[in-house]
């Protein structure tokens, strides 16, 4: 749920690091000045190119790292260069400078109860293995489930099993066309999985809409929580255009019907949830997966 | 055009006075926000000293609670973006109950725009609102591109604004300001029928009607096939409009559309605008409309302004819009 | 808005069929030159093929050579730019003798764009050219905002326009086309009056109005005040009068404004446009039309499109507007 | 005047060398490709940036240099990064590329019989030092006159000195302030320089317009031809947009109504010439120096 008090800045970083990560994607590491909070898991930033700018609107990019380098604190990104303004932020240098807006929206609730179960999606490996991260410093152990079209899809692989290994995590890979893994996408993989699991399952969850809705049925259709990151066209960010609607389930629309501004203490629209605010991360019975596109 | 600008010498940013007065509101500077991209105010507090703006423009009020329009309600064009979010807002009830309150905590001043699909509903809303102490004035969003009913081609009637304004003048002794669509064919009738309605100020411009297609989709890009064009690629657009209603009538005219630096503020006045309003340029950078106000400022020092208000219309006389020496 | 292609398999793209018809003129393919933007065609034909081309529009020709405005005709603003050019012709005489003549030596169909102050020039201009072997279509410049007398604002009167295409069409049997002012209130009634004077289509659409400002010398960055804006920041704008349009009048529609790709063409044919130009490209880009051309042709093959006539309104019904659910 | 053979092209060139050439200017090479024809001094090209560009039209830019390094050609130019444009074309890196529509206009006839006066006015010297060049070739040395407001504005002063010593011309310099050389302008210059020179004089000059002016009044006061090398805001730069107009003198309008045709091939506009086909450079008695801006 969205918060009334808000941390978020406007700064100017400087561009640390910048590589390719394979399968098409890219890695970004920025440098960020001293009063930008740390981000969580599961919040985003908005990149905003230094003018003159071939793009108007600042770019939602996923928190996939978090790292304090001496005093600085370093913010990573894994993205994948698809237009004009994404693949403008992939020519920049090192040490060059990009505005950034954040940290921004709500994260992955990672202190629920239950057993971890992390299911990724192609890119949606960053932000699920920095939650991994989280997980293993308060000592709980998960299930990792990274998901893709093929093999070649399953970006930084390498770097996932290195470091779900050194935290005693579990891996389990599922590719449609069983190149690597199971033969499978990660809902046939989940079902698999569950039944050795001891329950309840809280779910923790990133990739594409489809396979998110997939999941957040296959939730609560077992009874298990299921967090979603989601992705939104955005213009603002920070819950002011109302530009990114996601539409709420049912039950949600009740509740904040109910409850009125308490549950929704930014704007309280029942028919609605803004992404950049309420979300990204929603829990699967939040939202209508049957109008979510 | 005329050029009327003195040649003087710099001057401190403190000698500058910035005030303008619209009706009978006072305004410690001209730089407001635009309605819709300030959110209630309080959104941007912990960034913005919103006590150092003109005015905070709120969004656009109904007397109901909009949901607003379903999804894609934002779409990026060249320089510009498309939006279509169909004022979404909380309604009458609770902006008065809850966002007024916390506006009055962080000392704006308070512009409040109102909406509706008729008269009576912008009626209603004047008659709840009108007598607020918090509200320095009110601005009516007689141009709204994205709603099914009551919306800018509705307004586009001169008779009908003048009509309206008449029936709302007596609503309020605040300052009402028209908030004016471009797409229509001369804006002189629409600004003169609220300034015949009584109207204290027009706004020029709300958004464009426009369009952008997901051409593999084959579909607009937005939910609703069109949506309200804003950002840089209409300044020009919005400052010719602008020109043209100031011309117009005697009431000020509120400038909107594109402003994004402070040159681009003073652009606007010496057009003859009043004051102005930062919209999209928020979403861009959270702080812009103060940037704008210190840029603006400091242009003015440099050049010698020690009073802004003397700029208003300084480019202005129709009859200096054609070519110093005619010809065939 | 729906979606009506069908996903379909590539083919080749000499399969794909690009003929498009605008009344009895058949064009092998619907990429225009925008008048004012290509001069009378031979300027560029040292680099451009224009033979390959759908048609060549020429610069505006008036009965009076006309030396146009005075300096400066040209401003750069965010993704567009400004012109007051002031219709600069050679006159009719001079396009006869001269223009017309080389034009056809390059095998370029040739639309000729006519303007004039009152309907009796524009019938002494189609009266001299209108049996022009030369000419295969005419396009009629209802929409100039760069001139004092009979430009965009004279021309948005529907019954004027009805009129005038009445005493036009008895002097020519090649088709008509209308070029039509984005800056009107409904775009909808100027192409109505146009098919019901007789027009065999309408261009939507010429230049917006718009000023840009030099504030250092308080002046237009143009010679006059105004001027019209064109290139990428409008097409947003365009597109949904041209989706207007062709929703309103059973003849073709002539797509025009901030046209640079491929896909921008497919976005103005999918919203009904039989047809498109290519104006402000060109000053970028020389060999724009015929890049546009071969985009389109290789998008339409990649999408397995074997003929281009059929997605002419693919996403054009004004009923599929509304979102799909509605809510309050 | 226009000729209706056009040889100019628009091609992708290879950035050489940029480099910080004093006084804030620039200097720029550019290696063209196969078949970009060798412009002549006075000449201009377009600059199009590549995408995504900042700016949507490309900037007309001066030809300051020709020459041929193995089988490539060329070009330099010397400019200042005044705007997003420039500022855009400063930081494009060696090897990058950008788009050049050119060579256009019309250049000095550097073939006109009398004593050659190159009157320079700041970053005007570049065109100057390649027609030097051209003059010398032909065994014609030349008088230069350098002016500028003060001292440190005379761009290139260092190569100017050089290679005009190489050619056997003569430098003269003119400062406003009287930082360096002659205390005036390059019109009180002139009226001290000309008594020296055999006449007839036929002056080449490349400036601000004010100074153009200036010495195109000065020609005509004193029996002189000058060639000036004009500026306009542009659109296209190949004639077709009529975006640059400049007002005629009352002669050249009545000779091309006279004409007609012949007079102007292009368009024939008895009113305004256009600077980019008709000009950059026109003879002194072709403009109305009152009406120019
Ligand atoms: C909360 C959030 C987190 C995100 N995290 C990441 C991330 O970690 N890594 C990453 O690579 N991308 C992420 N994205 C998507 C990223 O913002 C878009 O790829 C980017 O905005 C595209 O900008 P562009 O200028 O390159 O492309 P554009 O030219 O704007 O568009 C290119 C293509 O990308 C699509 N697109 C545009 N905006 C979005 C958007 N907001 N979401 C999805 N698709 C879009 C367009 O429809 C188009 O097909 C995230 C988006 C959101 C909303
Ligand atoms: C034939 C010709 C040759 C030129 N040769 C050179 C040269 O060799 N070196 C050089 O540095 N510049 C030259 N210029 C000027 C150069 O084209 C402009 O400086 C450039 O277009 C500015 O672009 P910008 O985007 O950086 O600035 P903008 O942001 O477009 O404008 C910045 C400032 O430059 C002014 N400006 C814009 N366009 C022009 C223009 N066409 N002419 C003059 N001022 C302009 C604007 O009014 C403004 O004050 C030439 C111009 C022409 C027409
Ligand atoms: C997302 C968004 C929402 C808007 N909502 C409103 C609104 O509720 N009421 C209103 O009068 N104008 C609204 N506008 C119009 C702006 O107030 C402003 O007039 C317009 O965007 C032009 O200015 P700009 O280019 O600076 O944004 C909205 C604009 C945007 C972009
Ligand atoms: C410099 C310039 C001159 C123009 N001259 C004419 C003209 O003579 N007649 C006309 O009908 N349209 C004229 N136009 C309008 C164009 O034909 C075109 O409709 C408009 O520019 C929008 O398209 P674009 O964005 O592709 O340029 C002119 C446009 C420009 C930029
Ligand atoms: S992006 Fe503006 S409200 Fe979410
Ligand atoms: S710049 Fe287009 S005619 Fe000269």
């Amino acid at each position: 749920m969205a918060t009334t008090t808000r941390t978020w800045r406007q700064v100017s970083a400087r561009v640390r690091t910048q590589r390719e990560y394979g399968a098409g994607f890219r890695w970004l590491e920025l440098e960020m000045p001293a009063g930008f909070a740390a981000p969580v898991a599961g919040q985003f930033v908005q990149l905003l190119l230094d003018p003159p700018s071939p793009v108007l609107l600042p770019r939602p990019m996923s928190v996939a790292s978090v790292s304090k380098k001496g005093t600085k604190l370093v913010v990573g990104f894994l993205y994948a260069p698809v237009g004009t303004g994404t693949q403008a932020i992939a020519r920049l240098e090192p040490g060059s400078t990009i505005g950034v807006t954040g940290p921004l929206g709500q994260g992955y609730p990672l202190d629920e109860p239950g057993t971890p179960v992390l299911v990724a999606g192609g890119r949606g490996v960053a932000p699920l293995l920095m939650a991994a991260d989280v997980l293993a410093k308060s000592r709980r152990r998960c299930e990792f489930v990274f998901g893709a079209r093929t093999a070649s899809l399953l970006v930084g692989l390498a770097e996932a099993r290195e470091r779900l290994a050194k935290r005693g995590s579990k891996l389990h890979l599922a590719t449609d066309d069983g190149t690597r893994g199971f033969k499978g996408n990660v809902v046939q993989m989940l079902d698999r999985l569950a039944p050795k699991l001891a329950g309840p399952l809280v779910i923790y969850s990133c990739g594409p809409h489809g396979m998110l809705a997939a999941v957040a049925r296959w939730a609560m259709a077992n009874g298990a929580r299921a967090h979603l990151a989601m992705e939104s066209v955005m213009a603002c960010g920070t819950g002011v255009c109302r530009g990114c609607p996601l539409p709420r389930s049912a039950e949600a629309r009740d509740r904040v019907l109910a409850t009125g501004a308490d549950a929704a203490p930014l704007q309280g629209n029942p028919e609605w949830a803004m992404c950049c605010t309420d979300g990204p991360v929603f829990e699967a019975r939040e939202l209508d997966w049957d109008r979510v596109e | 055009m005329s050029h009327v600008t003195p040649k003087s010498k710099p001057i401190s940013e403190k000698r500058v006075d910035l005030s303008v007065r619209i009706g009978k509101l006072q305004l410690k500077n001209p730089i407001l926000t635009a309605s819709g991209t300030f959110g209630y105010g309080d959104e941007y507090a912990h960034v913005v000293d919103l006590s150092v703006l003109g005015a905070v423009v709120t969004k656009t009020v109904t007397v109901k609670p909009r949901p607003g329009n379903a999804p894609t309600r934002v779409a990026e064009t060249a320089s510009g973006m498309l939006n279509s979010i169909g004022l979404e807002n909380v309604g009458l009830e609770r902006f008065r109950s809850e966002k007024l309150p916390r506006l009055a905590k962080l000392k704006a001043t308070v512009i409040a725009s109102i909406g509706g699909e008729t008269p009576e509903e912008l009626e209603t809303l004047l008659g709840a609102l009108g007598n607020e102490p918090g509200v320095g004035a009110f601005e009516v969003n007689f141009s709204c591109p994205n709603v099914a009913a009551g919306g800018a081609r509705f307004w586009a009637d001169p008779a009908r604004l003048e009509r309206t304004l008449v029936g709302l003048r007596r609503l309020t002794d605040r300052p009402l300001i028209a908030k004016l669509s471009p797409d229509v064919t001369d804006i002189r009738e629409t600004a003169r029928a609220c300034e015949r309605g009584g109207a204290d100020a027009v706004t020029a411009v709300n958004t464009f009607v426009g369009l952008a297609l997901d051409l593999d989709r084959m579909r607009s890009k937005l939910g609703k096939a069109t949506g309200g064009l804003s950002g840089p690629a209409i300044k020009p657009l919005a400052l010719a409009r602008c020109w043209e209603a100031s011309g117009a009538i005697g009431i000020p005219v509120v400038g909107s559309g594109g402003i994004v630096s402070g040159r681009d503020a003073l652009e606007f006045i010496a057009v003859g605008a009043t004051a102005v309003q930062v919209g999209t340029a928020t979403f861009v950078e959270p702080e812009a409309a103060t940037r704008v106000l210190a840029e603006m400022r400091t242009w003015l020092a440099q050049h010698g302004h020690a009073k802004l208000s003397s700029l208003i219309g300084a480019v202005q006389a129709p009859a200096a819009q054609e070519p110093a020496k005619p010809h065939a």
